[in-house]
């Protein structure tokens, strides 16, 4: 069964009450019923604002670099995509797992509040709530209630989610989830996309490179994204000017794919933010099959695998010569 | 800091490059370019009046970069760097530009080409050269100790000299025996005497001197540390001993062959050549009447391509000593080409070949075929010359095989860090200009764990290695190029990412103590330690571990320069 | 992007070579020695290991409008600091595969390993590489600004 | 001044091929669906969209580009080194499809790029141009412009406003300029049938439940709060990024660069954003706003007093683009609510 809003506000309350953490980092509901927002509370008397439900897209756990200096543990809610972030936070030093007491929840997908309003055919304003029930969404409206095929109207990354269950986490609620059963080929879509012309390959990015703002909504949400000062952000060197074509946000999307290679862990959480519908997943993506196929490498698995980039074997693939 | 004020110096090199490029044409862009302050035409940057321009220019014109482009800073480098700092400018304010090897000598077809060329380079070295800094050098105290690794004729040579320069010396061997192999050889050429007086003495001085401390048998455990501060720990029988070095030599020597080829091990009458020498040595040999003997067993083929250089004058020395024993026998050697360089060498095969030994040439792909049930009874062979097949009796037949690398080279090599080549070998940092240096500073092969060598070589290859290796120690000092790695702590997330790809350790997490960022995990470089390769540097994400004189922001200036932007 | 008829006769690719001290560069110093003729399009930019060359530099040279860009270094097992090549290699494999994928054609970007003695390696190195650019013309995914 | 209205109608039908002709006439940006619906350039009425609520980016690109050329210069002596102005400064532009609310940003621009410091950028392109409205009846949940007293159905910020009552447009021109528009393309449009009035009244009965929110006092509310945590628990919540300022239609920050080139070279301005560690970075190191918190802060200060102090309006139409986009979803009608209760003081 998965867990629900009640039971995360229980555990967190007494989380809090046991001394077991000082500070969590959650979920509430936020702007309308399609919404959630991170939720940070101070003490077990405000649990009640905490919600789980297949709104909660976002990937909480960069925001534990904000707790690095406060006293006691943080708690955090974490879906099996978030936890491995967690992992590569870990990997890279940035959070003391002594630390974090992580909150893991099976997850089963996440809406797509674009897509859904679009099958629904209704405003936002018409929705009450969404749920999950198994194979689909239970989508309560001031109406009455309609059941959509989950296939239809989950998040992009949530159809070729292979980790829906937590790797690391201090207690597990709800029953933990091998499989998801819509899962197939990881890759499809980026070996549609592979066998494209060069010509047709440059066309459709640099259309696609050209709508970006430039806003880095899509740097600074990344979980995995943790530098202090972006290379982006320096005067000296500078490696994009600010001024908005299609040559540096070329530099920029491309640097930031390779920047995460080996620690992005398709979260979604890029393609989410991008205002603009920049098929930013499908540049990581790319990259992590490469990293799969070429040195047998996933990210955000186990905290003690050597970052794929960093090592080598001699007997590596040499197309070089 | 001084806004750059940079000085160009333009190298005809008498022709060689003005015969080519159109220099004057060169001066005139450069001094269009960005803060650059003068430029000038030399006939040889590289002569004393050159030099001397690059002083005084650097005074008149108070000029704080130079940019030389002239020919290769892999030889000139030192030579402009001096001249710089001669005249008070720190001497990693100079850039250097390579038009000659890189421009003018290649493209002597199409003077207009190599001369858009010309400029375009010195555009990138004066983007960059805008962005040097001035570097103070890293110095460290050298250990007035070495370490020499084995205890054949190379180590003990190398260790004998150092010792006798008045240096410490540990000898770690890893047999209960100094001498090495050849402790198992019968005679050696071209003298033809026993081994045993030449090793004998030796191993008596060593085991008698007074600054070398031996450790037998001994295996190195672990080695950590740079130029003029290892901490070694070896294994000496079951107990762990530690030590300080300043400089390690590695003459670990090789072993032979052991060949899966003409049923050796199968057929009691054949021997490797080394299997031959413990034989007569031990006077176990036995009758013999027709002697083969096969060269280049193992050796030159795909699996194996080097020549192991002493096969075939072991081969010669082992048939005249055949004939010697018994005058009437046949011997025949056969072999694909004959190694027999220098003087002495050549004058004992035209010797041997007189006293009656009879050399035929075989093909790689007509290899000799050993005929026989129990014993080897002929073999078979197609001799090239005489485009024939000849069947040679045979009693004994002796395989001369190639020396290949010892097992544990692998392990040794990822304890000091230093390479291992084609076939298994220990590289050294420069095949022609650094022949018993490894690229990392402080550690120096010779003998046959480098490449399979003659006595002779081998302790000349131990005194060449103990010669450079006592530089250092009789400095005292050692002075590091300050192209090493440097962190800003400002900016260093602390993720490791450099530490890991670090192939020389010289990388650490640790708690910053500069003021205002106490206690944040900060990359940290150990300079001794770092040999400014710079991978660090590519992949750290934002710039926080930088090359210095190849920072983010020089290399990218040089781009951008190519590109056209400034 | 610019349209494709404004190529010129004449087209002269701009390609730039990270070289690496102690293979490469002394490679291409051994070819100039030995006075190996070569078409002039590639420009050197020395480097101490292969390994120092980010994939930042690369993507920004592309970006720039450069046509190619090559990093040269010591052949596997021959670093002179033991392994930055190796970590190089692999780099370089993700990179050149994440630019095919975003449509600049594979061979815009080359490792190739050119020892301190293969002066006639470099040489052929560079003219292949200046043959196959030319062949494809500018590099066109970015109008420069 | 009292506004002359003129009105007629067109066709539905007859959309396209009007478009048409303003394109081939004008520089057209009208809504086109890319990724997401934004207004661009079109050459043709069959490129544009009017399947949307508000575009992802609003209009102010047209005037206040995200990178804009101020001038170019050679090094080349013969040709002089001084400026060279973008042909592009010339071109009479005419933006199609734009809703009141952003019409209504464009006023609050004004006060910056004609206030004291007149932007000749700016205000070139302003005069340039033709405002075509669209009036809208059917606003998004996060839509309320009626907070700050704008009607989404009028054309008080455009030169003519299109109504969409169903098998027509009504066609209002409201200033010369649109008058003279619809003169020029005079064989496009059609006498009133005498119902247009009713039917958009029946369509305004999609408005009736809009958001609208009392900021009659907001600014004097906002003065004390500078010290308080309020901001702390929003700061924590932003990533920094720049989408609350790129997409509001008041923003209007902007840098200045120069791109260097062997030839010659450009000076550009180009959005900025307050949300950015960089936009306060000094050289000597020091960041007066060094934190997430110190910036939202002032972002929301700049909108709804700092601006207001200056010029009498508060830095916002209600277009609801920031709340719609951000993804932490950060409630801009929250905080206002906050703010105005006087809840946001309390925490």
């Amino acid at each position: 069964m998965k867990a629900t809003s009640e039971e995360v506000q229980t555990s967190v309350k007494k989380l809090f009450e046991d001394g077991s953490i000082g500070h969590f980092i959650g979920y509430e509901t936020g702007s309308d019923s399609l919404h959630v927002t991170p939720c940070f509370l101070k003490s077990g008397q405000a649990a009640s604002r905490l919600v789980w439900n297949p709104l909660c897209a976002n990937n909480l756990s960069k925001y534990l670099l904000d707790f690095k200096n406060v006293e006691g543990k943080v708690g955090i809610m974490v879906k099996g995509c978030d936890s491995r972030s967690v992992v590569e936070l870990l990997k890279e030093n940035q959070i003391d797992r002594d630390k974090v007491f992580i909150v893991g929840v099976p997850c089963s997908g996440i809406v797509d509040r674009e897509k859904l309003l679009e099958v629904l055919g209704i405003s936002p304003a018409e929705v009450v709530a969404v749920e999950d029930d198994g194979d689909a969404f239970l989508v309560t409206l001031k109406g009455g209630t309609q059941r959509v095929d989950k296939e239809k109207v989950l998040r992009g990354e949530c159809l070729v989610c292979k980790y829906p269950t937590p790797l690391v986490y201090d207690v597990l609620l709800g029953e933990a989830v091998s499989s998801l059963p819509w899962v197939g080929d990881d890759y499809s879509l980026i070996k549609e996309q592979e066998a494209l012309s060069s010509e047709e390959k440059a066309l459709h990015w640099n259309r696609e490179l050209s709508q970006c703002i430039r806003c880095y909504a899509c740097r600074n949400i990344c979980p995995v994204c943790t530098c202090p000062e972006c290379i982006f952000d320096k005067k000296a060197p500078r490696w994009i000017t600010k001024a908005n074509d299609v040559s540096e946000n070329l530099v920029y999307h491309l640097v930031r794919a390779f920047h995460v290679a080996g620690r992005c862990i398709d979260c979604g959480e890029c393609e989410r933010a991008c205002p603009m519908n920049i098929p930013l997943r499908s540049l990581n993506k790319k990259v992590e099959k490469d990293l799969l196929e070429l040195f047998d490498y996933t990210a955000g698995i186990d905290v003690e695998q050597q970052p794929p980039l960093t090592t080598y074997q001699v007997g590596d693939l040499d197309e070089f010569l | 800091m001084a806004a750059p004020r940079i000085g160009v110096f333009i190298c005809h090199c008498g022709t060689n490059i003005g015969g080519i490029v159109d220099v004057p044409q060169v001066v005139e862009y450069a001094k269009s370019l960005p803060y650059v302050a003068y430029a000038e035409a030399n006939m040889y940057t590289c002569s004393e009046e050159g030099i001397s321009s690059i002083k005084n220019n650097i005074k008149e014109h108070n000029l704080n970069r130079v940019v030389v482009a002239s020919c290769t800073p892999r030889t000139h480098q030192p030579l402009f760097r001096n001249a710089c700092a001669d005249a008070g400018l720190n001497p990693y304010l100079f850039e250097f530009v390579n038009i000659r090897e890189h421009c003018s000598w290649i493209h002597m077809q199409n003077r207009r080409e190599a001369t858009e060329k010309a400029k375009e380079l010195v555009k990138m070295g004066i983007a960059k050269a805008r962005w040097l800094d001035a570097q103070e050098e890293f110095e460290s105290e050298v250990y007035p100790a070495a370490m020499v690794i084995g205890g054949g004729v190379a180590g003990m040579s190398a260790a004998l000299n150092l010792a006798n320069q008045g240096f410490e010396v540990h000898l770690v061997e890893k047999e209960p025996k100094l001498g090495g192999r050849l402790l198992k050889l019968n005679r050696i050429f071209p003298i033809n005497k026993d081994p045993s007086e030449l090793v004998e003495s030796i191993v008596k001085t060593v085991e008698g001197h007074s600054k070398i401390r031996l450790h037998m048998p001994a295996v190195v455990k672990a080695a950590s540390g740079y130029i003029g501060n290892f901490d070694i720990s070896v294994d000496e029988g079951g107990k762990e001993v530690s030590f300080k070095a300043g400089v390690i030599i590695v003459a670990t020597g090789a072993q032979v062959l052991k060949p899966e080829l003409y049923r050796y091990g199968e057929l009691a009458n054949v021997l490797t050549q080394l299997d031959l020498e413990q034989r007569l040595k031990d006077g176990e040999l036995g009758e013999f009447q027709n002697v083969v003997m096969i060269n280049c067993v193992g050796a030159r083929i795909p699996e194996r391509l080097y020549c192991s250089r002493l096969c075939c004058m072991t081969a010669i020395k082992n048939a005249a000593l055949m004939k010697e024993i018994n005058p009437e026998a046949k011997v025949y050697v056969l072999h694909r080409d004959l190694m027999t360089y220098g003087v002495e060498f050549e004058e004992y095969y035209r010797e041997v070949k007189e006293a009656g030994v009879r050399f035929i040439r075989y093909t790689p792909s007509n290899l000799p075929q050993v005929i026989g049930a129990e014993r080897v009874e002929s073999v078979r062979v197609y001799d090239e010359l005489m485009d024939m097949e000849l069947e040679l009796p045979c009693d004994l037949l002796v395989l001369a095989t190639p020396l290949i690398p010892n097992d544990d080279n692998e392990e040794l090599s990822r304890m000091l860090k230093v390479p291992i080549g084609d076939g298994g070998f220990f590289l050294e940092a420069h095949v022609k200009l650094r022949p018993v240096e490894f690229a990392m500073d402080g550690i120096y092969v010779g003998g046959s764990c480098r490449w399979p060598a003659d006595i002779r070589e081998s302790v000349a290859q131990g005194y060449a290695a103990a010669s450079r290796a006592a530089i250092p120690l009789r400095q005292g000092l050692v002075k590091v190029e300050a192209i090493t790695a440097t962190v800003d702590p400002k900016i260093c997330k602390g993720c490791g990412t450099c530490a890991l790809v670090c192939p020389f350790d010289a990388i650490e997490l640790k708690e910053s103590e500069i003021r205002g960022l106490e206690g944040k995990i900060v990359s940290e470089v150990n300079t001794a330690l770092c040999k400014g390769c710079g991978l660090c540097a590519a992949a750290c994400p934002n710039g926080a571990i930088q090359q210095r004189g190849f920072t983010d922001i020089q290399l990218l200036s040089m781009v951008n320069a190519l590109s056209g932007k400034r | 992007m610019q349209d494709s008829k404004e190529v010129q006769t004449e087209f002269k690719p701009k390609i730039l070579a990270f070289c690496c001290n102690w293979c490469a560069y002394a490679g291409a110093d051994l070819a100039g020695v030995s006075r190996f003729q070569m078409p002039t399009d590639v420009r050197v930019i020395r480097v101490m290991c292969s390994g120092r060359v980010p994939p930042e530099l690369i993507i920004r040279a592309l970006a720039n409008g450069l046509d190619g860009v090559m990093i040269l270094g010591c052949h596997p097992g021959e670093c002179h600091y033991s392994e930055g090549n190796y970590l190089t290699r692999r780099r370089a494999h993700v990179l050149k595969r994440l630019l095919s994928y975003i449509g600049i054609e594979p061979e815009r970007f080359q490792l190739r390993w050119v020892s301190a003695a293969e002066g006639a390696k470099f040489s052929a190195v560079v003219k292949e590489t200046t043959d196959k650019i030319t062949a494809l013309g500018p590099n066109r995914w970015v109008d420069k600004r | 001044m009292v506004r002359q209205t003129k009105s007629r109608i067109i066709e539905k039908n007859r959309l396209t091929e009007l478009l048409d002709k303003l394109a081939q006439d004008y520089y057209l940006i009208a809504p086109v669906r890319d990724n997401n619906v934004s207004f661009r350039r079109v050459g043709s009425g069959s490129e544009v969209t009017l399947d949307y609520i508000n575009p992802v980016l609003s209009p102010k690109n047209a005037f206040f580009p995200q990178t804009e050329t101020l001038f170019r210069f050679s090094r080349d002596d013969s040709r002089g080194s001084g400026t060279e102005p973008g042909a592009e400064a010339d071109r009479e532009q005419v933006i199609f499809g734009i809703r009141p609310c952003d019409a209504r940003s464009l006023r609050l621009m004004d006060m910056v790029f004609n206030g004291q410091y007149k932007d000749s950028y700016y205000l070139n392109r302003r005069e340039k141009t033709t405002l075509i409205g669209l009036a809208c009846f059917d606003p998004a949940e996060t839509c309320f412009c009626p907070t700050f007293g704008i009607d989404p159905a009028s054309g008080e910020d455009v030169d003519i406003l299109f109504s969409d009552i169903g098998d027509r447009y009504l066609v209002e021109a409201s200033t010369e300029k649109g008058a003279a528009l619809l003169d020029r393309f005079a064989k496009f449009f059609a006498e009133l049938r005498g119902d247009e009035e009713q039917l958009r009244e029946a369509r305004k009965a999609g408005l009736a439940g809009m958001k609208k929110l009392d900021v009659k006092a907001i600014a004097d509310k906002m003065a004390p709060l500078y010290e308080g945590d309020y901001w702390e628990s929003i700061g924590m919540k932003c990533l920094g990024c720049g989408i609350c300022t790129y997409l509001c239609p008041t923003c209007h920050c902007f840098d200045i660069a120069d791109v260097s080139l062997d030839e010659g070279g450009e000076r550009f301005r180009c959005w900025d954003s307050c949300m950015f560690p960089e936009f306060t970075l000094m050289a000597s190191g020091e960041n007066p706003r060094p934190n997430r918190k110190a910036r939202i802060q002032q972002r929301f200060f700049h909108k709804f007093k700092y601006f207001h102090d200056r010029n009498g309006e508060l830095a916002c139409v209600g277009c609801g683009r920031c709340l719609r986009y951000c993804p932490v979803n950060i409630d801009i009608t929250q905080i206002i609510e906050d703010v105005t209760s006087g809840k946001a003081g309390n925490e």
